[in-house]
């Protein structure tokens, strides 16, 4: 029988999911190979668990959300996460570092409608997680990598290293020292094939953090380079800005302020 | 053979021009983004003439130089390496058949490549790789296939930059072996000298006449100079003793707190040549590439199996990185790791210099 | 008291093949609508309260993240609002450019409603998956042509989702023109697909209708809309983009953690594709403006289930938009004009697919953003869809559940809802001068 | 000329469960002139590949005499092995090698021979002894001394039991936290060596954590054999087992090529530092 996969969405903006129907003929041949049994933004029908593969986009930000993704654990014997808001709580976390009453109040009419909780976090917090694929969004290749060594019964595996090592692989200049350019790559996971400098600007660590990395020497290079405290503390407090080494080296630099 | 040849500036196109008719792709260091790598040519106009790059430790610009002058860009980040040790390409197409599978190699079927103004160091870099991927017990098929009919000009260092230690590292600035042809520039033209039978048929081809003493005196002279002018140095007595030796040297921790593990240093490097092997697998499952890519021993991946990491600590990385270039690869090869380039510093975003590491190791030996 | 036979409860739980969650929940008694919500429950994410204190020069990056779907509009309304405030003017070849990157996005956009979204519907299928079953050939004309916008934003931005080109003053490269030349066969070999898809469109059973809307589009005056413009209706709107405020107002609705807007002293009001083909046919090109005569709808056309050929005629005018901006591309002296930040606001207005996406930013004089509004084409078209919904809804009774369910989503679907999108904060203050 | 990244289809002939999580796989390669031309010696590895998924060095644990057919015995430890625990008879594997430069068993020779493991068992060894038992008269008294943390981890008992029972062998046995089954020795691994009794000109050959390695071979050098007497397996990363990918490197050594079996005195002053 066909391994039955699921994707399930919470607070995020759909990127992540997307990757599946910009994968075009692969989707095609994915769906030969699976069951895409709930897909709500691509299929009519949803059929319900238990799920043999989830996949996960977004953080949960509701109580609701809180209860649901338990739930989704529980039909589902292996469940990925996929982006940075499932992996680390996406942008919306910068909620954790603000009052959120005053957000909700600030910004509808009435806010008593508004059902929310006052943090965005990522699913690992909620629940076991086997396998999180990074990213905002999450590369295509990737994806289809992962998805194929599941078929396969393999334990999934995406490279840990910096961004740093791609863009070199690609021969870009480097924006740090061609430059002076901020650029978090040296602290940054790989996996969108160094996009950034090869745009011609700095990395803003979209993939999250690099398994190897040094923060208090990173932190002291963005010094160097001219970049003003909060400025700094900003940069590490993006779109991951919530997952721990970047999370604290960013509350030291706020700290110090 | 070896005989010098005067060879007015003009003539580097008609060379260009020749080495096209010839079926290569011709290739000379380019302009872009700020700095410099290897790129296809196809006229002098093509290289950062009048062009020169400044480079300190963490800190490359490129900014006007002297008018006319064709090679006065030392180097960038990106060596002869890629064109031959390809940063990353499939090895292996692996086809599922109904019972099992069939795996064949998949060949690599660039033209050959010329390579102009390639400098003295990134010679001896190569041959260093040849060492590995050719001369050991195996050789390596695809790197076999490019290297095997390239055809080298080499431009001798008459300006280097504050980062190089060649001097150090006897491997420059002038070109020693390892190319076809080789040219010293001089504000009024180049000296050219053969350095293999292809390399004295070019010089007929381009109807090149025997130098003057004086144009060789001056060749000389200004190589001389840079010799003398070198950036850095490194003390390289006794080098494999003192790293042993010094494996729990403080010193390691300390440039530790400083490394971010990000692994350019060793990707710039023209002779490093860790790799990962990874499938790439359609997902229907019935093909898979076995795809190889340049790795690194900063990543944490390069020393994990099953259930622990053998160099867990960025200390432990660093120190590996270091000795091996310096020291264990005497042992394994033959030679240094190390040509003096002076790359891993300048495109080290932290700015660490390996040769300020080595004198802070020797200075502090024995007292750790 | 009313029968309770005669009362009915028809509720879509988890509104399929929209992206975004929403559920929509009609309650009728005796043939009439007591109660009708298209609840959207996607979780509020706060972007306008969290971009204050942010860096402008961070915004096109932050706004992108609003969606997945339409990444490219919110980085060019968020551009050019800047723009605005910091006083910058682009080079005419970023201009253009940044109609290409847009034209990427429609292309892409619309590719996938049509066929991924909407197309199901009309073929019988549940999704795209068993609709490549019965017409393989339309999906992977929908395949290509998806491939095709999303590689348009790939040259100029790196990547479909999220690029990263755009920021304020230009890109952060400019492509050369060879680079380009890729992507012009690439379109020219899609160009008929499109073609093709606006007769296919056109051979599906819409529903009749006939309503009283208010469409809104930008109109340009020699151009079909994109980036600039002013604002237009069929109703007398005229207006600058930057007075977007004084047309249109919004309010919340208990249920739905998306605000609602309309035009100010009216009602609802439609924006989109068919809104721009109504009110900028004359605008459309030659190719596309045949295209959409041949399908024989009389345009304008009240009938809003004549968005997907709408959709599919801006497809086709995307693609030679793109092939026009490709052939007479020059590089740009320098990808993005220098600035200097200074405290002031701006306000622009991008044609997102799905229509009219308004961003005000107000910065001090360091370029941090002090206030944020932005105000999303979902959330406007929300109000809109309810009253389609409400006039279908009488008639639902009669139908059996699956069955007034799929009217329901069809309905929804004109407007090509991205509701992640449509979730947003109000009540911020900008200061007018 | 062939990439040495080539691998050669081979099929599983027969698997065998030798206890949970270990299993040894029967292979042949598919092609004739392949199978023909694959030749061995004690102690070297394979590059095992399952399509797809990925590669991992695997030792040759049948006889070199036959290498028509090959044994390997997987421990199921990670990602690729992990997979390797599915395989059955008739499926196709990759198999390129043979690799590394194997157990000094022409060194050993008419000598007595001291056999030292730990942990979850190290199939290397076991290759090895089978080795020396099919050549018993060839060499002296054989003595193997295995330490476990737990008897649960002692995985192959009834193979230590059988290899106790041959002759001029003996079977040393520890546990460091013994339960009610566990009727051979308490205490860790060196203690062991207290009763160990085999003469200065012993060879002793070793595989398992380096730890317990290191240990081992300070009690053997007190035993009196030499330094360039005692041998031992290594393991690092390896993903070209050809001296070129540079995972396995272990300062002057690639494991691979150099290795996996080193000599105590090649290896002492290195196991002293960590991370290396
Ligand atoms: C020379 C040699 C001989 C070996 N002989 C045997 C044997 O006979 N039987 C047996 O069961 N095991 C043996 N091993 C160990 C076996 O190679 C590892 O258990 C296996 O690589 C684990 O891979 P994995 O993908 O299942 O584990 P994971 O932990 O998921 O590892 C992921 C990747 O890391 C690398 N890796 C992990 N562990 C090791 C390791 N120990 N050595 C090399 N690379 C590793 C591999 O590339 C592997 O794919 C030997 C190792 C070496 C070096
Ligand atoms: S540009 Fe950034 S990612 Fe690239 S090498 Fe430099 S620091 Fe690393
Ligand atoms: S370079 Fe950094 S910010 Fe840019 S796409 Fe890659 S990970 Fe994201
Ligand atoms: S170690 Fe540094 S200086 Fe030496 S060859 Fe490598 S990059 Fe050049």
């Amino acid at each position: 029988m066909k391994p039955r996969v699921a994707v399930f969405k919470f607070a995020s903006c759909d990127g992540c999911q997307l990757q599946f129907l910009n994968a075009g003929d692969e989707l095609l041949k994915l769906a030969g190979q699976a069951d895409i049994v709930y897909f709500p933004e691509a299929r009519g029908r949803a059929l319900a668990g238990p799920y043999d593969l989830a996949f996960v986009e977004g953080s949960v930000t509701t109580p609701a959300d809180a209860r649901r993704i338990i739930e989704v654990r529980e039909e589902s014997r292996y469940l990925v996460t996929i982006g940075a808001c499932a992996a680390a709580g996406g942008i919306q976390a910068l909620r954790n570092w603000a009052d959120i009453e005053q957000y909700r109040r600030a910004v509808y009419p009435s806010p008593e409608f508004i059902s929310t909780l006052s943090t965005s976090t990522p699913i690992s917090e909620h629940v076991r997680v086997d396998f999180e694929i990074w990213g905002c969004p999450i590369d295509k290749t990737q994806l289809l990598a992962v998805t194929r060594s599941l078929l396969f019964g393999a334990q999934p595996v995406l490279p840990g290293h910096s961004v740093c090592i791609e863009c070199k692989r690609s021969g870009n200049a480097c924006v740090i020292v061609t430059r002076g350019e901020p650029c978090l790559g040296p602290v940054t996971r790989a996996g969108c094939g160094a996009l950034c400098p090869a745009m011609n600007r700095g990395c803003y660590g979209c993939f999250g953090p690099a398994d190897a990395h040094n923060m208090e020497s990173f932190a002291a290079l963005l010094a160097d380079q001219g970049v003003r405290g909060d400025d700094a503390m900003r940069r590490l407090r993006g779109i991951n800005g919530y997952v721990r080494p970047w999370r604290e080296s960013a509350d030291a630099l706020a700290a110090k302020k | 053979m070896n005989e010098a040849t005067r060879m007015p500036k003009a003539a580097l196109d008609n060379l260009i021009a020749i080495l096209g008719r010839e079926g290569y792709r011709v290739m000379g260091p380019v302009a872009r983004d700020g700095t410099v790598a290897f790129d296809e040519i196809r006229s002098a106009a093509d290289l950062p003439v009048g062009i020169r790059d400044a480079q300190e430790a963490g800190r490359y610009r490129l900014a006007p130089g002297i008018d006319g002058e064709i090679f006065g860009v030392v180097n960038g980040a990106g060596s002869l390496k890629p064109h031959f040790f390809a940063p990353a390409e499939p090895l292996l197409e692996i086809r599922r058949e109904r019972r099992g599978f069939k795996a064949n190699e998949i060949a690599s079927a660039a033209p050959p490549h010329a390579f102009i103004g390639v400098r003295a160091c990134d010679l001896a870099a190569l041959a260093i790789q040849d060492r590995i991927f050719l001369h050991d017990r195996f050789r390596d098929a695809h790197y076999e296939l490019r290297r095997k009919d390239a055809f080298f000009v080499a431009v001798d260092c008459t300006r280097s930059a504050p980062t190089c230690f060649c001097v150090s590292m006897k491997t420059g600035p002038r070109a020693t072996a390892g190319f076809d042809l080789a040219l010293t520039e001089l504000p009024g033209g180049f000296v050219a000298r053969p350095g293999s039978p292809a390399g004295e048929a070019m010089i007929v081809k381009l109807g090149l006449s025997a130098a003057g003493g004086a144009d060789e005196a001056a060749a000389r002279a200004l190589i001389d100079e840079c010799a003398r002018g070198m950036g850095r140095r490194m003390d390289t007595a006794d080098l494999p003793r003192l790293l042993y030796d010094e494996a729990e040297n403080p010193r390691w921790r300390e440039v530790a707190a400083r490394c971010l593990s990000c692994a350019n240093c060793t990707m710039v490097c023209p002779t490093c040549f860790c790799h990962t092997v990874i499938d790439q697998t359609e997902i229907d499952g019935n093909m898979s590439r076995r795809v190889r890519k340049w790795d690194s021993c900063f990543s944490l991946e390069h020393a994990h199996i099953h259930g622990i990491n053998l160099r867990p600590k960025i200390h432990d990385r660093y120190r590996q990185w270091l000795t091996h270039k310096l020291a264990s690869w005497i042992d394994q090869f033959g030679s240094s790791g190390c040509v003096g380039c002076g790359r891993c510093i300048t495109w080290c975003p932290a700015g660490i210099d390996l040769t300020e590491e080595v004198a802070a190791i020797r200075a502090s030996a024995g007292k750790g | 008291m009313p029968s309770r036979r005669k009362s009915r409860t028809i509720r879509v739980n988890y509104l399929a093949r929209v992206e975004g969650e929403a559920a929509l929940h009609i309650s009728l008694r005796d043939g009439e609508v007591v109660d009708l919500r298209l609840e959207i429950f996607e979780p509020p994410r706060f972007f306008e309260a969290f971009l204050r204190g942010r860096d402008s020069r961070e915004a096109p990056d932050l706004t992108a993240r609003i969606c997945g779907i339409c990444p490219v509009a919110y980085q060019m309304a968020t551009v050019h609002a800047f723009e605005q405030s910091y006083g910058i003017a682009v080079d005419p070849s970023v201009r253009e450019l940044r109609r290409l990157y847009l034209c990427g996005e429609w292309i892409e956009s619309h590719a996938l409603h049509i066929h991924m979204l909407a197309a199901p519907d009309f073929v019988g299928c549940d999704s795209i998956l068993t609709m490549a079953e019965k017409d393989r050939g339309a999906v992977e004309r929908g395949l290509r042509l998806k491939g095709a916008g999303d590689a348009i934003i790939a040259a100029l931005g790196g990547r479909p989702v999220h690029p990263v080109g755009a920021c304020i003053g230009g890109f952060t490269r400019a492509p050369g023109r060879g680079q380009l030349s890729d992507l012009r066969e690439r379109l020219l070999r899609v160009r008929d697909d499109a073609v093709e898809c606006v007769r296919w469109v056109s051979r599906f059973e819409l529903p009749a209708a006939n309503r009283d809307i208010e469409f809104v589009a930008l109109r340009h005056p020699g151009e079909y809309p994109m980036n600039e413009g002013r604002i237009v209706s069929n109703r007398g709107i005229d207006a600058a983009a930057a007075d977007f405020e004084d047309c249109f107002e919004e309010y919340q609705a208990a249920y739905s953690n998306a605000l609602h807007s309309k035009v100010k002293g009216r009602g609802p009001y439609f924006l989109g594709p068919l809104a721009r083909v109504n009110l900028n046919f004359d605008r459309l090109g030659a190719g596309a403006a045949a295209a959409a005569r041949e399908t024989g709808i009389a345009w304008p056309t009240s009938n809003p289930y004549a968005s997907i050929v709408a959709r599919a005629v801006e497809v086709l005018y995307a693609v030679d938009e793109a092939l026009r901006i490709i052939d007479a591309y020059r590089p740009p002296d320098a990808p993005a004009a220098p600035f200097a930040a200074r405290a002031g606001t701006g306000r622009a207005i991008a044609e997102a697919p799905r229509g009219m996406l308004y961003h005000a930013f107000e910065t001090d004089d360091r370029g941090l953003i002090r206030a944020a509004r932005i105000v999303p084409p979902t959330a406007q078209n929300q109000a809109r869809i309810e009253a389609d919904l409400r006039a279908l809804a009488p008639d639902l009774v009669r139908h059996p559940q699956a069955a007034a369910t799929r009217i329901c989503e069809m309905a929804i679907r004109n407007y090509d809802p991205c509701i992640s999108c449509s979730t947003h904060f109000l009540k911020l203050e900008i200061d007018a001068n | 000329m062939a990439t040495p990244y080539l691998t050669h289809p081979a099929r599983i002939v027969a698997r065998r469960t030798e206890t949970a999580g270990i299993y040894t796989f029967t292979t042949r390669f598919v092609d004739p002139a392949a199978r023909a031309a694959f030749r061995f010696r004690a102690g070297q590895f394979n590059m095992i590949y399952a399509f797809g998924v990925g590669e991992v060095p695997i030792s040759i644990v049948s006889d070199p005499e036959d290498p028509a057919t090959l044994e390997h015995t997987i421990r199921i430890a990670g990602r690729v092995t992990g997979v390797m625990a599915k395989w059955d008879v008739g499926d196709v594997v990759g198999v390129r090698g043979p690799y590394g430069n194997g157990w000094p068993v022409e060194r050993a020779r008419g000598r007595d021979v001291v056999i030292v493991t730990g942990g979850l068992g190290c199939a290397p060894v076991v290759g090895l002894i089978n080795y020396i038992f099919r050549r018993r008269d060839q060499y002296g008294d054989l003595h193997i001394l295995h330490g476990v943390k737990t008897p649960n981890d002692l995985l192959y008992r009834e193979r230590f039991d059988q290899w106790r029972r041959e002759p001029r062998t003996r079977v040393y046995l520890t546990t460091d936290h013994p339960d009610k089954s566990w009727h051979y020795r308490i205490g860790v691994v060196t203690e062991l060596f207290d009763e160990l009794a085999a003469p200065a000109s012993a060879i002793a050959m070793m595989c398992g954590p380096e730890a317990m390695m290191r240990l081992a071979a300070h009690a053997l050098r007190a035993k009196g054999i030499a330094d360039d007497a005692m041998f031992m397996s290594l393991e690092r990363r390896m993903e070209c087992a050809v001296g070129m990918c540079g995972h396995c490197q272990y300062r002057e050594n690639f494991v691979c090529k150099d290795g996996p079996v080193f000599s105590w005195r090649a290896v002492k002053e290195l196991t002293r530092v960590s991370g290396l």
